[in-house]
């Protein structure tokens, strides 16, 4: 559980990339004393809130190029919280990825097709507000799945060395050119047919 | 037994598809080169099948003629085909119709005449392949392939309403051949043992029978709790199921009332050689899979269902024939007395004596041969006026005299007249019932049914024959060709010898009958019919006839390995004294019963 | 918790919004979901794995944009409107 | 850092999808120097020879040893060897179904081809993934060629809009299944399939203070979400609405290749998944569930193939039916011998569950899966001889006039279409009955009598429209002005391939059955 897992631990610190890598913050709680908000606390509940909410951006907004800045604006801030989660590879890839080529291709998409949306957003019908129905449910049972999780005291991160190399570039690369080898294959070939599937698709004529 | 003898079966079952097979490459319009070569084809089969039945005449055993080859070990299957008293006569009875078929439609068939024959000799070797069957799964694949040729044959050659007929037909046969594959799976299940799972007839039957015994001990103590082996339990439980899914896949093949709707449509609106097979021998596989499978299978189930099987039988009699009544499409007559003499082959199949089940046997063959010569007959005035009412017609005495005299020898039989075939099954399927525990009123309706069957008849051909010739368009009929009185005069043979001296017959059934009927009852002889399934091993793997046998030939990764399955089945089916694979199952039978 | 409250947005997005682009869109969010997930549970254990899943959603995700957008240009093409509404030409 | 260490033992099970990707390659290359004019029929024939070649090896892997390769990534076992096999046979016939239909519609390029062999070596991966990452990469490989091929005839509204719903509903399922093994990853650390098994168990039983299983509800919410996602790709009824819209819209190559090989594959990998962590958890559930599906799949799919006329849409809806028998031996599987009554949706073993009842069940589905490839192709194969470019927009291209009288016209294809739909129907002699009873045997088995039954009987539902077009075929006469078909012989060549494999498997499946019966089928550790 995401909000237990880094905000409400004794010792929660924030492992940053790159010349702050050893900046350590104190613990924040104590036993005796009332919960205070440590600042990641307060930089997690930042990034959450506004991610829920440039979530829900995309899915409300009406105009598609609106709905696009506003998924730009949920990577950035999810690249946020992965910092949080002391996982700063993935967050670079993140912004690299996701905001600088994905959302870079589905504006140009948008640009290019010159779309206008007429008429309401969303449209409800039956099988429709069943969805929504479904997904409700899903959503209270995941909350409900969540809640129940225990909360980590994070006792591998008291080896120091452990977590110096966590989500580091360095380990990620370690690990995926040695162990998930296979999978790594499998995703050149991936890529390799995306490129001809688009090209192929996207030709005007064959 | 010779080795030809093991390997009659196999021409007797698979020379049409071969035949057939050639008939595929001859041109399309050569439709005297098809109708000759379909015709010896059949001529051959027929041939094969006298040959067999002779041949099955001089053993002893009860399964004669036997071949065995493996086929799919790996679930059990097996090709195993053998005949006993009553499927010997079957496959006479086909064999002998085979030729008269393609007689009868030598005219009448004129558009796609290569896919015509075609059918019907995929659809000979698949009715011999039902009727030889010794293994539950490849009766099953035989059954069914039967409906696609017969499909074909309503569909596509019938009259005005031959969709709907068709499909009702095959549909109909679909649903209950379906549930029937679910319990087929549920008894090989629980008839063989875990890891040696087998189709084979008798392994299943063999795997039963000790349930079934403890079943019906359960049962006439009347116990609740009586402890039961697990084969026991397990039929305990399911018997009543899964002789419910046989009984229902044959009993709308028979048909049974009330599941006999598709009959009279199918038979209305099939060309002559679809009604003659269908009314001579696809019917009698809904008799034989209660004679061969249902009953023996699950003698308790049955057992207890016996007076419901009756009652029905009984039903479908009375019905039937107040429906013929009540006609005035003649086909649809004959259709309906179908169902009703049909209805005294269930009758006697219920009885469970050895009077009524052989009196049965003897009517299934009754049926075929008076029912198919009535379609024939009927075929042939069709095939002149093309109308099928009663009132179409009228005073045809005077303009064909030959058919006339031919129809009515025809009608007595299928009324039971003394003298005869038709009388020989109706009394001695009536003498058994009165004889067996089933209540009084069963035998007093049933002999109503004869009564009914008199008048309906009869009634019909004074109507077609006597009186003043009402239609002009009939004045004009020219009477019988040679070919048409060649296709008839077997039948009205067969009707007067059957009839006259049923004794060679009937000494073949009551081998058969005696078994069923201990089988049935699981009475005191129900020990007796323990069966030996028959693993030898084809005696060399010498070549089969063209295409014939689904040997199972390993690939060439095929692990040399030394067949497990065959010896899986080996090991414990064969007893050790037994020296030959096929055991006779009791002492040649003595005539025994009402003659 | 917040990863599930994403994932849910993606789902409700995609069964309910009208416009092609928002729609596939709001799938992104769901494999952004997805990762998060991994992460923080990563994060959890000191488990590298969920890194590594990551990264390969990432690239999955990069390759599916990019059929996926030809596939609307595609249908842009034929139909000249991304509605799903509008897409809806077969009878049932 | 340890470097890992290969054998070639590692790398036999992915030969296959080597040799498919590497023809894929040769052929984008060869396109590079071909006029817009040239011949391309030898792409087809190439694509056949890959196929074939990858099928061979596919055929020797089976009989090796069951076992872990490529650090446990993937697996080699006689199950996805013969899925495999199933896949080349498939995309073998498919790419020889392309040939005549990109060429009469002068589409035929080296990609599409290409395409095909990336999506066939995606199954062939898919099947043999052992790890969720892995799992869905592959099958993200699989469905991103698939929806490319989908879109290939771009000019028409219809492929696109079917491309675009497969790609939505596609991209969905994926994300649904990946999300559900983010949450499995977060009860149990790993992501290893063998692996996952045994933390499950453990996790399912921690308990937290107060009694409760903290991670329990985890678990079940990632198995329902990853089940989902399968059902989608499966197309189990109630997540099979868009099957009839993308089998309709893609191009009838395709389509036969969809139905067949993608079918098989995610099934295969249902399975993989499944078998490994159902255990761990209460067998009763993923029971139920699949019982349910099963249930569901196989009524609704056989009744709204009922009123179709449309014979494409209508295979479209028969192959969710026959989804639904496969899910049926899945629940099989998780059969249970409880003593329960005889129901719908109950498991009553008749005399006690037997040792080899799984194998049975493996069997059974691989066995169906072959025979349906084989007879779906063929299905498809003779749309394609039948379909005409011209009517394509007119929407009737593939109704049931369209066989009217076929069997005076064309007696061969009639004669090939009857024994498909007939096979489709599990009517003997044809590969359909023979899958049937196997599949039905281990379902019977494993006590479903209830659902077996259930089945029967839609089944029986099933030969009213399958003998629908054979009625067309032989008993309605050929519309006036019907244009004689064009006959290609790579058309021809598949029609006659799969009609004589679908008789010729029915007749004498021996060498198939006993292909299966070798191994213990599937890896287990």
């Amino acid at each position: 559980m995401v909000v237990d897992v880094v905000g409400f631990l004794p010792h929660a610190t924030i492992h940053l990339p790159g010349p702050f890598r050893y900046l350590w913050l104190q613990p924040i709680c104590c036993a005796n004393s009332p919960p205070r908000m440590s600042p990641e606390q307060i930089l997690f509940w930042v990034f959450a809130v506004a991610t829920v909410f440039s979530a829900l951006g995309v899915v409300v907004l009406k105009n598609p190029i609106a709905s696009a800045m506003s998924l730009v604006a949920t990577f950035f801030f999810l690249a946020g919280i992965y910092v949080l989660l002391w996982a700063h590879t993935v967050a670079a890839l993140q912004v690299l990825v996701y905001a600088g080529a994905i959302m870079v291709l589905f504006l140009f998409v948008i640009m290019l097709l010159s779309i206008n949306d007429v008429g309401p957003a969303v449209q409800l019908s039956f099988s429709r507000l069943l969805g929504a129905v479904a997904t409700a449910a899903l959503l209270a049972a995941l909350v409900l799945a969540f809640r129940k999780l225990p909360t980590s005291d994070l006792a591998w991160a008291n080896d120091p060395a452990r977590l110096a190399s966590f989500g580091s570039i360095k380990e990620v690369g370690a690990i995926m050119y040695t162990q998930w080898l296979f999978p790594f294959e499998a995703v050149s070939l991936l890529l390799l047919v995306a490129i001809v599937g688009a090209v192929v698709v996207a030709k005007s004529r064959i | 037994m010779s080795s030809y003898d093991s390997r009659l079966l196999n021409f007797v079952i698979f020379a049409p598809l071969v035949f057939a097979a050639v008939l595929f490459i001859l041109p399309k319009n050569e439709k005297g080169q098809i109708r000759a070569l379909t015709f010896i084809a059949m001529l051959v089969d027929a041939a094969l099948a006298i040959w067999a039945y002779v041949r099955f005449a001089e053993g002893p055993a009860e399964f004669r003629l036997e071949y065995w080859a493996s086929w799919v070990p790996e679930i059990g299957l097996s090709y195993h085909v053998g005949i006993d008293g009553i499927a010997a006569s079957l496959v006479l009875l086909t064999g002998i119709l085979g030729p008269l078929v393609v007689l009868a439609s030598w005219t009448f068939v004129q558009d796609k005449v290569k896919e015509f024959h075609l059918a019907i000799l995929i659809l000979q070797t698949a009715m011999m392949g039902a009727l030889c069957s010794l293994d539950l799964l490849l009766f099953y694949i035989f059954f069914e392939a039967m409906l696609i040729p017969m499909y074909l044959l309503i569909g596509v050659w019938g009259s005005e309403e031959r969709q709907m007929a068709a499909m009702k037909f095959f549909l109909y046969t679909l649903v209950g051949s379906l549930l029937m594959l679910v319990a087929l799976l549920g008894v090989y299940f629980i008839a063989t043992p875990a890891g040696q799972h087998s189709f084979d007839y008798a392994a299943v039957y063999n795997g039963l029978l000790g349930g079934s015994r403890e079943v019906a001990a359960c049962v006439k103590a009347g116990g609740e709790n009586c402890s039961l082996s697990p084969v026991a339990a397990a039929l305990m439980r399911y018997g009543p199921w899964m002789f419910g899914a046989f009984a229902l896949a044959f009993a709308i093949k028979v048909p049974m009332w009330p599941v006999h709707t598709w009959l009279p449509d199918a038979h209305t609106q099939a060309p002559v050689a679809g009604s003659m097979i269908l009314a001579a021998v696809m019917l009698k596989m809904g008799t034989f899979g209660f004679w061969r499978f249902a009953v023996p299978l699950f003698p308790a189930a049955a057992q207890k269902y016996q007076l419901a099987l009756a009652t029905l039988a009984v039903i479908g009699i009375v019905y039937g024939a107040l429906m013929c009544l009540a006609q005035r499409d003649i086909k649809r007559l004959i259709a309906y007395s179908s169902v009703s003499h049909l209805g005294y082959c269930m009758l006697g199949l219920a009885a469970m004596t050895p009077e009524a089940a052989t009196g049965s046997a003897y009517q299934m063959l009754n049926h075929g041969v008076s029912t198919g010569a009535l379609f024939l007959l009927f075929g042939m005035i069709y095939e002149r006026r093309h109308v099928r009412l009663l009132s179409d017609y009228g005073g045809l005495a005077k303009v064909m005299p030959i058919f006339t005299a031919f129809f009515v020898i025809v009608t007595f039989s299928s009324v039971a007249v003394p003298g005869t075939n038709g009388f020989i099954g109706e009394f001695l399927v009536l003498l058994g019932t009165f004889n067996s525990k089933l209540p009084l009123w069963v035998g007093v309706l049933a002999s109503l049914g004869v009564v009914l069957g008199a008048a309906y008849m009869l009634l019909m051909v004074q109507k077609v024959f006597f009186g003043p010739v009402t239609r002009k368009e009939n004045q004009q009929l020219h009477d019988l060709n040679l070919r048409e009185i060649a296709t008839t005069v077997p039948f009205l043979i067969l009707i007067v010898v059957m009839g006259l001296r049923p004794q060679p017959l009937l000494t073949v059934i009551e081998q058969s009958t005696r078994r069923y009927v201990a089988r049935a009852t699981l009475g005191p002889e129900s020990s007796e019919p323990q069966l030996q399934v028959k693993t030898r091993p084809p005696p060399t793997p010498a070549p089969a006839p063209a295409g014939a046998i689904p040997s199972l030939k390993l690939g060439e990764n095929e692990a040399p390995k030394p067949s497990p399955a065959r010896d899986r089945l080996l090991r414990p089916m064969i007893s050790p004294n037994s020296p030959r694979p096929v055991l006779m199952a009791a002492p040649p039978a003595n005539a025994q019963g009402a003659h | 918790m917040l990863a599930a409250a994403l994932f849910c947005i993606g789902m409700l997005g995609v069964l309910v919004r009208r416009n092609a682009l928002v729609v596939f869109m709001c799938i992104e969010l769901m494999l952004n979901a997805a990762n998060l997930t991994f992460l923080a549970f990563a994060r959890d254990r000191g488990d590298m794995t969920g890194h590594i899943s990551a990264f390969f959603i990432i690239a999955v995700a990069a390759a599916e944009a990019a059929v996926g957008l030809a596939i609307v240009i595609a249908v842009f093409r034929s139909r000249g409107t991304v509605n799903i509404e509008e897409i809806q030409t077969m009878k049932h | 850092m340890t470097i890992p260490e290969f054998t070639m033992a590692d790398f036999w099970p992915v030969i296959p999808a080597g040799i498919l990707t590497a023809a894929a390659i040769v052929l984008m290359i060869s396109e590079v120097f071909l006029g817009a004019a040239a011949s391309r029929t030898y792409q087809s024939l190439l694509s056949v020879l890959a196929c074939v070649l990858a099928g061979a090896v596919a055929l020797m892997n089976m009989t090796d040893t069951p076992r872990a390769v490529l650090q446990g990534y993937a697996v080699m076992d006689p199950f996805s060897s013969f899925l495999t096999l199933v896949v080349c046979v498939g995309t073998g016939l498919a790419a020889l179904l392309a040939a005549g239909f990109l060429q009469h519609r002068n589409a035929e390029r080296g990609e599409f081809y290409a395409l095909m062999l990336f999506a066939a070596a995606g199954m062939t991966l898919l099947g043999l993934s052992n790890e969720f990452i892995t799992l869905f990469v592959n099958l993200e490989v699989l469905s991103v060629a698939t929806y490319a091929l989908t879109a290939w005839l771009r000019r028409g509204s219809r492929p696109s809009e079917g491309a675009f719903k497969y790609f939505i509903l596609g991209a969905f399922a994926a994300a649904l299944m990946l999300y559900g093994a983010a949450l499995l990853y977060g009860a149990t650390g790993t992501t290893h399939l063998t692996d996952m098994a045994a933390k499950l168990r453990a996790a399912l039983a921690e308990t937290d203070a107060s009694g409760g299983h903290p991670k329990q509800m985890l678990i079940y919410a990632g198995f329902l979400l990853v089940g989902a996602g399968f059902a989608f790709k499966v197309a189990a009824v109630p997540f099979h609405m868009w099957t009839p819209d993308v089998y309709e819209g893609a191009p009838t190559p395709v389509t036969a290749l969809m139905s067949a090989g993608v079918k098989a594959a995610a099934f295969v990998a249902l399975v993989r998944v499944f078998m490994a962590l159902g255990p761990a958890v209460d067998p009763q559930l993923p029971f139920i569930a699949f019982s349910v599906l099963a249930l569901l799949t196989m009524v609704v799919g056989n009744l709204l193939a009922l009123p179709q006329r449309n014979v494409k849409r209508m295979l479209a809806y028969s192959s969710i039916a026959h989804a639904g028998y496969l899910l049926l031996g899945v629940a099989a599987l998780f059969a249970v011998g409880k003593d329960a009554k005889v129901g719908v949706l109950s498991s009553t073993p008749l005399v006690g569950i037997s040792g080899s009842m799984q194998s049975d069940v493996y069997q059974g589905i691989l066995f169906y899966l072959l025979g349906y490839t084989v007879t779906a192709i063929g299905a498809f194969g003779t749309i394609v001889a039948l379909e005409r470019r011209e009517d394509e927009t007119k929407g009737n291209a593939w109704d049931l006039d369209r066989f009217a009288g076929l069997g005076s016209r064309k007696p061969g294809w009639a004669l090939a279409m009857t024994v498909f739909m007939l096979s489709l129907g599990g009517v003997p002699p044809t590969v359909g009955f023979i899958g049937k009873v196997l599949l039905f045997r281990a379902a019977v088995d494993a006590g479903l009598l209830g659902l077996s039954i259930v089945g029967m009987l839609a089944s029986a539902a099933g030969v009213y429209y399958y003998l629908r077009v054979v009625v067309y075929m032989y008993m309605r006469p050929a519309p006036e002005g019907a244009l004689v078909p064009e006959r290609r012989w790579t058309t021809e060549l598949a029609l006659v391939a799969t009609a004589a494999g679908t008789v010729l498997f029915g007749v004498l499946p021996g060498p198939i059955t006993a292909l299966l019966q070798r191994t213990d089928m599937l890896f287990h550790r």
